[in-house]
């Protein structure tokens, strides 16, 4: 064999390689790829990029209020004569922080007690665990978002909390039925035999095959949180005017349909975009692992 | 080839059972052997006859519901995580299915080191270096291998690497759980044969568990025959062929289709296989396999027969065959 | 020679994947005759099902293309005239899998699936008729207790049970030629030996022809007129069983059968070494060539073509060819 | 094993015990928070004794689990849901006028969910990777990607600004006489009263489309790759082979597996079209139970909040008994596992 006298690869980045090329051979998962990077950039840097920083706030010119998109307002003004672009970005920015900081709640704990119940399934533990979950199943979780979020003083923190709240049992589930499935496999059978700690076996053996499809998860979700985000700020559960949000960007808008179309629709469009980036990349993910386990 | 007569395991009236939700399945309903030190000793059956639960109580997958497991005299009927760790590097074990008992996320290198990392802390890089390599060279596999993940290796690899990890503790005595009967025939000649060679140059036990007697024919010293959780005849391998006595046994024998006429010499003609095997659920009365026994007798409905010696070393148990005065 | 029902010729299928195309089946040809047996041998991946799906016509659509070949079924070319071919095996060939747990729907009783089949047919029956002739084809297959069979999901019967289901289920429209791919190899040993014989005595009092498939060399041997054996999508070597058997001559033949566990316990060869190439890129010659023991030259360069070595005994192999050469 | 109604039993029960459990721990949570959800509601004018009197006619002055056993003796022993500080009135009379209109609604949107969602999919698999196929496909993204209310805005310019072939929102009144079950058009069908009927359809077409599109692209997604998965399967290809016609292999050996995730993912929609009814409700001025359970949420209001989350688990709870059921009934694995 000629290969082995080149220096061996790392398997780890030759791995990783043929996963690249294996997302990266699928035009849509890498624009869904391009569309988040660059909406990651514009959230980062909305304060160098929007052409009216100072419209994010409380900014009030009526006289050029409710003007149609042109190259001064690439999407208009709205009712207060603000560039509705430039309240796009920092909508933008929120929506994203929300939908990390809801995942960064949620997914922790999720995957946390997921690992627990599945590895010490038909314990106490486990019970105790997963009917706790299901407490919190119960109801739609746009209804619990929202009445743990009405608790507090609104605002984007604990708009972010209260669909955290209603989002963290579904990767407990997740991540359940991932690690009751994984642990009958012969090699965490192997491993038990062999005399390794609990922490081990889900550290090292469980949790790395059961982590593609926790991340694929959460890319989608990204999307549908954003889409919950933006419909409880669009009844005012979120962030506070004058801050921007999209969600309250839309429905603030809607009054104006039909004659200033451009206040509601751009802000939605946006999220129609943000969700589909997520859900672009999500599916390319999906596919590269669906492929690696075979 | 012979073995050195010692007892290394055995294992008296070994019950085990499963609640499931129809109801109680006794897999395991009462058995009885021994394995001699550097023996190879077989374990046939069909499905449902809970070769494979023995295999694992044995290896420590769970404890059993009643009887012994003696490893060199001392009683080791529990599950792995309360064995000494002594023991668990003694007794090795290796699945049917290859590729399942590789971790898909680990390189081979990786999984080659964990017996090392469990077992002796105190190896560290040269040193664990050089038993991965031998680990991997006791098996003939090239030293390139160490970094592959196991999904570019073929199926045959795999299971070397299988075997590779159970000797990298310097077990005595390893349980095999059908190891080859995943993979093609002429990759499982290979494997058998490697399994072969390791057990005559470490001087190996090994409890073989199969379905495949023509392969227990060519490679174990001596046989047992299990139905419905029970063990219905053990002896001695060459013995068990010419003359095997209990009724399953020789259905089993005459069903198996052979490939030459030399073989059809050993195929009992009286016996033809009728029937299912029974639920192990819904376990017949009396004898298990008298549902199917072409000499059932009243008897054989009501009263369980016992093991007899009929001839020394060989066992059968059934009521066709009461023991010598 | 009796009439030929199926011929084959230098049939070759493709599948494309992710990563390309397999080059499955190369070139090959096979014919099997009115009330003829024909055994299929050879290890996992050689393509022997993906034969098996070509003459039923059930080959996955798109992945799967079949660029060069025919296949006349009762002189119908069923690769050129799809209307036509589908029809004609549809009435003249049955299959059974092998694993007949996957191929009886879950979640259909075996009175439903029985009563879908003969809807299609082109005679009407009344409900009496139907339910007779269910439980008579089941019956046929020494079905116990047929009256509970019928009324019960595939989960509520035994692996033997589904499988004589399944072959019930093939006996409801009178075809002239039975595919059985590997039937047996998910059951026990003492069951697949009464579902063998089964078939066996179906096809012989039936007067149909069979190929069989299967892993268990011993059932071939027995219950076969004739036995091709495959090798990475081509036939290398067929011929009178009872031939073939006894005397292998292709080296892989003969590598298979040595590794093959004896009965009478001479102990077991080493086997044959590596595995079988990928079909991404197949070698260009003998695709056996490397893994040959005998391998000549020419053969990493130059598909064999098909020898005679006997009379009843036909191989794809260098060592024949220039065996022939040398002689003549 | 167990017997098909010991098995809804069973799930009735846990049911119950999990929606009291999160009912306590919600009024709990209300309560435990700062600020003083009376004063809201009355105003900053009205004097104190005022207050006082309202907080121990609500009980408000008594510790926690008093407060809630309170109400939930009142819901079991009376029907009685308690008073609510939002809109003054009783809950439960409250509850009665908006729970139908709601309900009418989400019916209509499970019903267009289950049928477009089952038949888009259907087209898209047996079409595969034809145009069509694309075509579907690439509408079913769009349609996952959009959120509700920028359906709602669409709809809402094309079909109510510029055409004008439905109206903006809302829904008319039932005359009191054709009061039965409160659900308008349902009502006025069963009267014989189909101006009314179809007055209600042209009223919910809007929001139910609305609330339901995201729903039909993401069930026929589903749909399509369970038929797509199952047409691979050994059983589709066996029945083909021993000569079951073209059409019933598809119609209802493929169909009826396929059915099973189908209706499994159809669980997760009825809890996303609960949700969200409260947005189209906004939106569209519909006077439903959402936008009621809306302000209430907002107006802080202890036993409103506990009174709508419990009719949301409970409607929650049924959906999935009865979708479990029809998972039963499809699967026979599922079926002789819980006995029936």
């Amino acid at each position: 064999m000629t290969s082995s006298k080149i220096r061996p690869a790392r398997p780890r980045e030759e791995r990783m390689k043929r996963q690249w090329h294996k997302f990266s051979s699928n035009p849509l998962s890498l624009l869904g790829l391009l569309v988040v990077l660059g909406l990651a950039f514009i959230a980062i840097f909305a304060g160098n990029l929007a052409p009216y920083p100072d419209h994010a706030g409380l900014y009030l010119d009526f006289k050029s209020a409710n003007q149609a998109p042109s190259w001064r307002h690439l999407a208009g003004t709205d009712e207060y004569g603000r560039d509705i672009l430039s309240r796009m970005f920092y909508g933008l920015r929120v929506s994203l922080a929300i939908g990390l900081l809801v995942l960064g709640l949620g997914v922790p704990i999720g995957v946390l007690l997921g690992l627990i119940a599945g590895y010490y399934r038909n314990t106490w533990m486990d019970t105790a665990i997963m009917r706790f979950t299901d407490l919190f199943m119960a109801i739609p979780p746009l209804i619990l978002a929202l009445v743990v979020a009405a608790m507090f003083t609104p605002g984007y923190f604990f708009a972010a909390v209260g669909i955290a709240t209603a989002w963290w049992p579904w990767y407990t589930r997740l991540t359940y039925s991932l690690v009751t499935s994984l642990s009958t496999e012969l090699y965490v059978r192997y491993a038990e035999l062999g005399g390794a700690k609990a922490r081990y076996i889900i550290l090292k053996e469980i949790l790395p095959n059961a982590i593609s499809p926790i991340f694929t998860k959460m890319s989608l979700d990204m999307g549908m949180i954003i889409i919950i985000a933006s419909s409880m700020s669009f009844v005012g559960l979120g962030v506070q005017p004058p801050a921007p949000s999209l969600g309250s960007m839309v429905s603030n808008g809607i009054k104006y349909l039909p004659e200033f179309w451009w206040i509601p629709v751009f802000p939605a469009l946006l999220v129609v975009l943000i969700v589909l980036g997520f859900n672009l990349l999500g599916d390319g993910l999906r596919d590269v692992f669906a492929i690696e386990e075979l | 080839m012979s073995t050195t007569g010692e007892t290394l395991l055995e294992v008296r009236n070994l019950r085990k059972q499963f609640n499931t939700r129809y109801g109680a399945l006794i897999a395991v309903a009462g058995v009885t052997f021994r394995i001699d030190n550097s023996e190879i000793f077989g374990l046939v059956g069909e499905s449902g006859s809970g070769k494979s639960t023995v295999g694992s109580m044995i290896a420590g997958m769970y404890a059993s519901n009643g009887g012994e497991i003696l490893y060199r005299g001392q009683d080791i009927d529990k599950p792995a995580a309360k064995r000494s760790q002594q023991l668990k590097r003694e007794i090795q074990m290796v699945f049917q299915d290859p590729g399942g008992s590789l971790n898909p996320r680990q390189t081979i290198r990786q999984i080659l080191s964990f017996p090392f990392r469990v077992h002796s802390q105190s190896k560290r890089g040269k040193d664990l270096e050089n038993e991965i390599k031998t680990a991997i060279g006791k098996v003939g596999l090239p030293l390139s291998y160490l970094e592959k993940y196991p999904q570019a290796i073929g199926g045959g690899e795999k299971q070397l690497v299988c075997i590779a990890r159970a000797l990298a503790t310097n077990p005595s005595f390893i349980v095999l759980d059908e190891p080859t009967s995943a993979l093609d025939v002429s990759i499982q000649a290979k494997i058998s044969n490697t399994l072969l060679e390791l057990q005559r140059e470490f001087g190996l036990s090994y409890l073989f568990i199969t379905h495949n007697l023509c392969l227990i024919r060519n490679l174990v010293h001596r046989t047992a025959i299990m139905y419905l959780g029970q063990l219905c005849e053990t002896a001695p391998t060459s013995e068990f062929f010419s003359d095997p006595l209990h009724p399953y046994t020789q259905m089993l024998l005459s069903s198996i289709p052979v490939m030459s006429e030399a073989e059809e010499q050993y195929k009992p003609q009286e016996v033809k296989s009728v029937g299912e095997i029974p639920n192990p659920i819904h376990r017949p009365a009396g004898c298990g396999f008298h549902t199917r026994c072409p000499f059932c007798m009243n008897i054989c409905k009501t009263k369980e027969p016992e093991m007899v010696e009929i001839k020394p070393t060989h066992f059968v148990c059934c009521h066709l065959h009461k023991a010598p005065a | 020679m009796s009439d030929t029902l199926l011929h084959i010729d230098t049939l070759s299928v493709w599948y494309k994947v992710y990563e390309g195309i397999l080059h499955v089946l190369n070139g090959l040809s096979l014919h099997v005759d009115t009330g003829e047996r024909v055994g299929l041998i050879g290890e996992a991946g050689c393509g022997k099902t993906t034969l098996l799906k070509t003459i039923a016509m059930i080959l996955p659509a798109p992945a799967a293309q079949v660029p060069a070949g025919s296949v006349c079924l009762e002189s119908v070319d069923i690769l050129k005239d799809r209307r036509r071919g589908l029809r004609t095996v549809r009435d003249n060939v049955s299959m059974i899998f092998q694993d007949p747990t996957a191929s009886l729907n879950p979640t259909l009783t075996v009175r439903t699936f029985m009563a879908d089949i003969l809807k299609n047919r082109p005679q009407r029956l009344s409900k009496g008729d139907k339910k007779r002739v269910m439980l008579q084809a089941l019956e046929k297959v020494s079905m116990p207790s047929p009256e509970r069979v019928l009324d019960s999901y595939p989960i509520q019967l035994s692996g033997g049970m589904r499988q004589r289901v399944c072959i019930a289920m093939c006996l409801l429209k009178d075809v002239r030629l039975i595919l059985a791919d590997e039937p047996t190899t998910s059951l026990d040993v003492t069951i697949e030996e009464q579902i063998l014989e089964l078939l066996n005595d179906l096809v012989v009092k039936g007067g149909k022809s069979m190929i069989l498939v299967s892993h268990a060399l011993g059932a071939v041997r027995k219950m076969t007129d004739r036995v091709c054996v495959m090798y990475a999508g081509e036939i290398i070597e067929t011929g009178a069983s009872k031939r073939v058997f006894g005397k292998p001559a292709h080296p892989y033949t003969q590598g298979l059968f040595d590794a093959t566990p004896k009965l009478s316990g001479e102990g077991i060869s080493d086997g044959i070494a590596g595995e079988l190439p990928s079909y991404l890129t197949p070698p260009d010659g003998c695709r056996f060539a490397p893994r040959c023991p005998s391998c000549l030259p020419i053969c990493n360069g130059s598909q064999p073509s098909i020898v005679t070595v006997s009379g009843a005994q036909d191989v794809a192999c260098h060592l024949y060819t220039s065996n022939e050469e040398n002689g003549e | 094993m167990q017997s098909m109604p010991v098995f809804i039993v069973k799930r009735l029960f846990y049911g119950v015990i999990v929606l009291l459990a999160l009912s306590f721990v919600i009024f709990s949570f209300i309560r435990l928070i700062p600020g003083d959800p009376v004063r809201m509601s009355l105003g900053p004018t009205v004097p104190e004794d005022v207050v006082e009197r309202m907080r121990s006619d609500l009980h408000f002055d008594r510790p926690i689990p008093v407060q809630y056993f309170h109400w939930l003796s009142g819901v079991i022993l009376r029907g009685d849901f308690g008073q609510s500080l939002f809109t003054r009135r009783s809950v439960g009379r409250d509850i009665a006028e908006f729970l139908p209109r709601s309900l009418e609604l989400a019916l209509w949107s499970a019903i267009l969910i289950l049928i477009f969602g089952v038949l888009v999919g259907t087209i898209s698999a047996l079409f595969r990777n034809s145009w069509l196929d694309n075509a579907l496909r690439l509408l079913s993204y769009l349609g996952v990607v959009t959120p509700p209310y920028a359906f709602a805005i669409l709809f809402l310019l094309m079909f109510a600004f510029y055409w004008r072939v439905f109206p903006l929102g809302g829904m008319p009144d039932l005359p009191p006489e054709l009061y039965t079950t409160g659900m308008v058009g349902f009502d006025g069908l069963i009267h014989g009263r189909f101006d009314i009927f179809l007055d209600s359809l042209r009223h919910l077409a809007l929001p139910a489309i609305s609330l339901s599109l995201g729903s039909i692209a993401y069930q026929a997604r589903i749909h399509r790759s369970a038929m797509i998965d199952n047409i691979t399967k050994d059983y589709i290809a066996f029945a083909d082979v021993v000569g079951v016609s073209r059409r019933t292999v598809i119609g209802k050996h493929l169909m009826k597996p396929s059915f099973i995730p189908t209706l499994t993912i159809f669980g997760l929609q009825v809890a996303a079209l609960l949700g969200n009814a409260f947005l189209i409700e906004v939106m569209f001025r519909y006077p439903g139970f959402s936008r009621y359970s809306l302000n209430v949420i907002m107006a802080k209001d202890p036993y409103g909040i506990v009174s709508v989350t419990m009719v949301f688990g409970v409607i929650f709870a049924f959906a999935n008994i009865l979708i479990d059921l029809g998972v039963a009934w499809l699967d026979p694995r599922v079926r002789l596992r819980t006995g029936g």
